[in-house]
């Protein structure tokens, strides 16, 4: 996967000619800069894009401790892995009979989170709308490094059946580090329980660097992910 | 007249209730799993989780008070079961305990919950905000009952020393609070409920509400802080109870026993219920638990 | 109970007079990433104390275009796509869409297709609300009934695989009939599934709808007032639940329904609880129905007419709308065709169109937050209905 | 259904009328007729549900088709209403104060279809698209395919072939068939 990225980014600018856009978008009011009275009376300034976000860009944590430590943590985040409970996709129909008793992913220590902040496993469960990718990168980028991400269903592939569809991304690693794909339209629970065992064996063997290979090639992502988002209304990056 | 040697002491009482409160809620997380028909996680679990999340390598900061919170949280933790004592008559593990601790027990037990509060208010997340809201009115309306059957315990055997409530209690099952004063356990065990975190109260972390309530933003290290106090707060709790109402315990084994049943209270309940709307929980608390404690008062 | 006389007033266009900063208010959003969110889908509130003042659904989430693929796809390329529009209950878009080209095109299906339409219709049907219930009960904080439920539906996606070869997409009904007959032992084995979910059932009504902190919650939350029925275009359980008889499976019957005898299950009181309950006794109706339909199918006969060579299959200029109860009310495909060989329009009408965006817009409000989730699983609303 | 069009017939200048099933017709109606229609429908007839509100581009003769879906559902009966609308800057008066769940349809027209209803409710706001700086997806002239190829990365390796030219290919590599 990694290498598979370095070539891509080789082939960087992109020479696809950009679709002309028929009309422009104006930002949401709600971020605009503007003086709002507080509810005890004074004026303050508000400008949401600078205010409400950190401007500061990822940077590549390289693990400072000894081999053995840093062993030792990768074998817990790989015997923990806290999934980001956002079903962005009908893949997430599968992941309910997978944390019930037929299939019980609790025993291999694989549980929800229902935030982001906490959660450290980002299932991009099936295609991902336009309107959903952005939403799946704020959750992403909020997440805490290290972080993985695991592509399910065939539509991250390579669009699947909709690989002619005007509204969803045909190839989820152009936008998000993604650690493993796992196939099928939809991949049965089997399947998703053989993939986070393979993700296990990749944290364990010290692979599961995404974040870091997020920050490493940032501007890239950026520029695939606003090539796509036509009314980017976000800093760069948001945590 | 205090003796040094009490330090180590709590420390070694410190460590083995922290390593039994890691094992017994990942075996508390397994029943509850049963009545799922699931087997649930290991029960080295929490382990893996604690090691993950002080192994994050980034984590961000909104402010003093965001530190702080998970801080005062195990402060509140490690500062009730410090002060009272674990295994009663037991040279080493009497803790720090000292005449008049109950109160002290009291405070430290609305502690954390504070210091919580104020930590994840400055987080700033809206559902942070809510959860607090619907937190503090909860427990509030929880403790109320659990301090009027303190009262009446503290009448009952004209003391505020927990050791001495618990030698009172010596000598035979029959007389343990429990049954000396069945209206004051009976309060006190409802507003344990309530305190517990666990449905039908557990409204303040409500996932499909308000995901999840005040810890919202807390992320590695600060999660891990509160994931140990996870384990400590519960059994410090119970050991509070267990030396007020049901006749404390002179060795490990009978305090690992009777933690046990009464964690294993809480957790039959929570499995078997929904969640009560916070205002719901309140009206409930004043509604059954309130008149039994004031009864335990009177009839003492 | 905030207080009514803080509310905001509505401006001379209807909408609230609402000021974010005066800090009366508060703008939370629930979703698209949020676990008491239905699917992936979005309400934004405006909640004034614990009370939501203003709610309006976003959808947009899971829009793939599928009326506009299937415009470019010919009639037997749509036939495996159109089961992706609906997670839960695949079969309906199946089965619409291929009624509607057999209209059309005008095609007779064999008599035992029918049966196993209806079969596979019903057994979708007890999985979709099987999964409801879970939700039900999830959203106020009940998790092991989902834990049940789960369990219960696993069962029945079984009997789907063994008949259909997949657990969710089943591609099994197609123009024509549908693609295979019934394995050997299939009856004997669907009893048992059966039972199975029965027991389950009757846990679930002990432990969930004989709770009081359920009926605490539940009761009451959610009313929708009959005469809102038609206005808002409500069907399936939302309308029984509150007295209206609405039921497509006895007001037009389709396939075989004509043939079997049940009664629509109505209820009076038009809140959660009533809803939910509706529900089961509709699930426990689907099991008769499937017994029904395995007793009466006729033994033999192919499952499959023939059709023209589909790779130039082109059908006469002509529209039609064809419907059917699904789980969650009344399912329905427009298809336009003009004589080539790929649909000119299809229109896929959800029940959730109608229910997520118009109806729960106008039932969040006032309802407390912590209500929210609930509600909304209780008019088991499904996003990419809406979207497509 | 028949009967139910000759005495609309009395009433309004009705087009061509289709009988698709026994208890499903479509009738064409002038835009000016529309609104009296489907209040006589509702009011008179008993066709209490708008089961949907959609439209169809009719690129060859430059219109839009939009169809009210009404149900009756005492008698078990549907009629669709077609209504023809010239296509460049179409524009239709809404139906939300009948209907209420009208005005869902209708977002969904404008962003879809680009058919602009005054007065219907956050008519102009983002429905289902976010973002959007093409042309109405849903009109014919809109080629998806080939702006998912100018807008999205696809991966390399993808093939799609004509499936009746494949299976001739497959099924008789003599070049027979019966296509």
């Amino acid at each position: 996967m990694k290498d598979d990225i370095e070539k891509r980014i080789e082939r960087q600018p992109d020479d696809r000619s950009q679709r002309p856009a028929l009309r422009d978008i104006p930002v949401r009011e709600e971020l605009l800069p503007r003086t709002v009275k507080t509810p005890d009376g004074q004026e303050i300034k508000i400008d949401p894009l600078q205010d409400y976000f950190c401007q500061a860009g990822p940077t590549v944590q390289t693990p400072a401790y000894t081999k053995i430590i840093e062993d030792l943590f990768n074998w817990a985040r790989a015997e923990s892995l806290w999934i980001l409970g956002f079903g962005t996709g009908c893949g997430a129909i599968e992941m309910r009979p997978l944390m019930t008793p037929r299939f019980d992913a609790y025993r291999y220590g694989i549980q929800w989170r229902p935030t982001p902040r906490q959660a450290n496993l980002l299932v991009i469960s099936g295609y991902l709308s336009v309107k959903t990718l952005k939403r799946a990168i704020r959750a992403y980028e909020q997440m805490q490094n290290p972080k993985y991400v695991v592509g399910l269903g065939s539509c991250t592939i390579n669009g699947g059946m909709y690989w002619d569809s005007y509204n969803t991304i045909k190839c989820l690693d152009e936008y998000l580090p993604v650690d493993l794909y796992i196939t099928g339209c939809m991949p049965r629970p089997e399947a998703l329980l053989q993939g986070f065992d393979d993700l296990k064996k990749l944290i364990r063997a010290g692979k599961g660097e995404g974040a870091n290979r997020y920050a490493e090639n940032f501007e890239w992502y950026k520029a695939n992910q606003k090539r796509v988002i036509k009314d980017w209304d976000m800093p760069d990056y948001n945590w | 007249m205090f003796e040094w040697i009490m330090i180590p002491y709590s420390l070694l009482t410190l460590f083995i209730v922290i390593n039994y409160g890691m094992l017994l809620t990942a075996l508390m997380q397994k029943i509850g799993a049963r009545v799922g028909r699931r087997h649930g996680i290991p029960i080295w679990q929490n382990y893996f989780d604690l090691i993950k999340n002080f192994g994050l390598r980034t984590s961000i900061s909104h402010g003093t008070m965001f530190y702080l919170g998970p801080v005062f949280r195990l402060t509140g933790g490690i500062g009730l079961l410090l002060f009272v004592p674990t295994i009663y008559g037991s040279e080493m593990f009497s803790n720090l305990s000292f005449a008049g601790d109950l109160i002290l027990a009291l405070y430290f037990v609305f502690f954390g919950t504070l210091g919580m509060a104020l930590g994840a208010a400055e987080s700033g997340h809206p559902h942070s905000a809510i959860g607090i809201s619907r937190g503090l009115s909860q427990v509030t309306s929880a403790e109320l009952p659990f301090a009027l059957a303190v009262f009446a315990v503290a009448l009952q055997y004209q003391t505020l020393s927990i050791p001495e409530i618990v030698a009172a209690q010596q000598g035979g099952i029959e007389n343990w609070t429990l049954f000396t004063n069945p209206f004051a356990v009976a309060a006190a065990m409802l507003s344990f409920l309530g305190s517990m975190m666990r449905p039908p109260f557990d409204v303040v972390l409500a996932p499909q509400e308000i995901p999840i309530g005040p810890p919202t933003e807390y992320h590695s290290s600060y999660l891990a802080l509160m994931q140990t106090n996870r384990a400590i707060m519960p059994i410090a709790k119970i050991v509070v109870y267990m030396n007020l109402f049901f006749g404390g315990a002179a060795t490990w084994p009978v305090f690992f026993l009777k933690v046990f049943l009464i964690y294993l209270f809480s957790v039959f309940v929570g499995v078997a219920f929904p969640r009560f709307r916070v205002e719901q929980s309140v009206r409930w608390f004043l509604i059954w638990a309130v008149p039994l404690g004031v009864v335990a008062i009177v009839m003492v | 109970m905030a207080d009514r006389s803080q509310y905001p007033a509505r401006k001379a266009d209807g909408t609230l007079d609402i000021d974010l900063a005066s800090g009366k208010y508060l703008k939370l959003w629930q979703g698209p990433n949020h676990p008491g969110i239905t699917g992936n889908m979005s309400v934004e509130l405006t909640v004034c104390g614990d009370e939501v003042v203003e709610g309006k659904t976003h959808v947009g989430y899971l829009h793939r275009g599928f009326e506009k693929l299937m415009e470019r796809r010919t009639f037997i390329q749509c036939f495996p796509i159109v089961c992706r529009i609906c997670v839960p209950e695949p079969d309906f878009n199946e089965y619409c869409y291929a009624a509607a080209v057999e209209e059309l095109a005008g095609i007779e299906i064999p008599e035992k297709a029918r049966w196993i339409r209806a079969l596979i219709l019903e057994m979708g049907r007890i999985n979709s609300y099987l999964m409801y219930l879970g939700g039900q009960a999830g959203a106020f904080g009940l998790g092991v009934i989902g834990q049940w439920t789960t369990y219960a539906r696993d069962l029945m996606l079984d009997r789907f695989e063994e008949l259909t070869g997949a657990r969710i997409y089943h591609m099994f009904i197609m123009p024509g009939g549908v693609r295979d007959d019934l394995p050997e032992g299939f009856e004997q084995r669907m009893e048992q599934t059966l039972q199975e979910i029965e027991s389950t059932l009757n846990d679930v009504h002990d432990t969930m709808f004989r709770n009081a902190v359920f009926k605490k919650r539940a009761v009451g939350l959610g009313y929708v007032d009959p005469a809102l029925v038609d206005e808002y275009g409500i069907t399936g359980p939302v309308a029984r639940g509150a007295g209206v008889a609405k039921d497509v499976r006895k007001d037009q019957p389709y396939l075989v329904y004509d043939q079997l005898d049940f009664e629509p299950v109505i209820a009076q009181e038009s809140d959660t609880y009533a809803r939910a309950d509706v529900r089961r006794r509709d699930l426990l109706m689907s099991v008769d129905l499937i017994r029904q339909i395995l007793s009466r199918m006729p033994r033999k006969g192919d499952v499959m007419a023939t059709l023209p060579n589909v790779l130039h299959w082109k059908i006469p200029r002509g529209e039609t709308y064809v419907r059917g109860e699904c789980s969650r009310g009344e399912y329905g495909y427009y298809l336009v065709t003009d004589g080539s060989g790929y649909p000119r329009r299809v229109n896929v009408r959800g029940p959730s169109y109608t229910h997520a965006m118009a109806l729960l817009e106008r039932l969040i409000v006032n309802v407390n937050i912590s209500d929210v989730a609930g509600l909304m699983v209780s008019l088991h609303t499904y996003p990419p209905e809406i979207e497509r | 259904m028949q009967s139910l069009y000759d005495n609309l017939k009395t009433l309004f200048p009705l087009a061509d009328f289709t009988g698709q099933r026994p208890d499903l017709a479509f009738v064409t109606v002038p835009r000016e007729q529309l609104r009296p229609l489907l209040l006589h429908l509702r009011d008179k007839e008993g066709f209490t549900h708008l089961v949907l509100l959609t439209a169809v581009d009719w690129i060859e003769d430059d219109q839009f088709q939009l169809t009210y879906l009404l149900n009756d559902r005492n008698s078990a009966r549907d009629i669709g209403v077609r209504l023809m609308l010239p296509r460049d800057n179409a524009s239709m008066d809404s139906i939300h104060d009948l209907w209420p769940t009208a005005a869902t349809y209708q977002r969904e027209l404008r962003e879809m279809f680009g058919i602009d209803f005054p007065e219907s409710p956050r008519v102009d706001e983002d429905f289902i698209l976010e973002g959007w700086v093409d042309m109405p997806p849903y009109r014919r002239d809109f080629d998806t395919l080939e702006y998912s190829r100018e807008t999205y990365v696809e991966r390399p390796g993808r093939e799609t072939r004509d499936p009746a030219q494949y299976m001739k290919q497959k099924l008789y590599p003599d070049g027979g068939g019966n296509g």
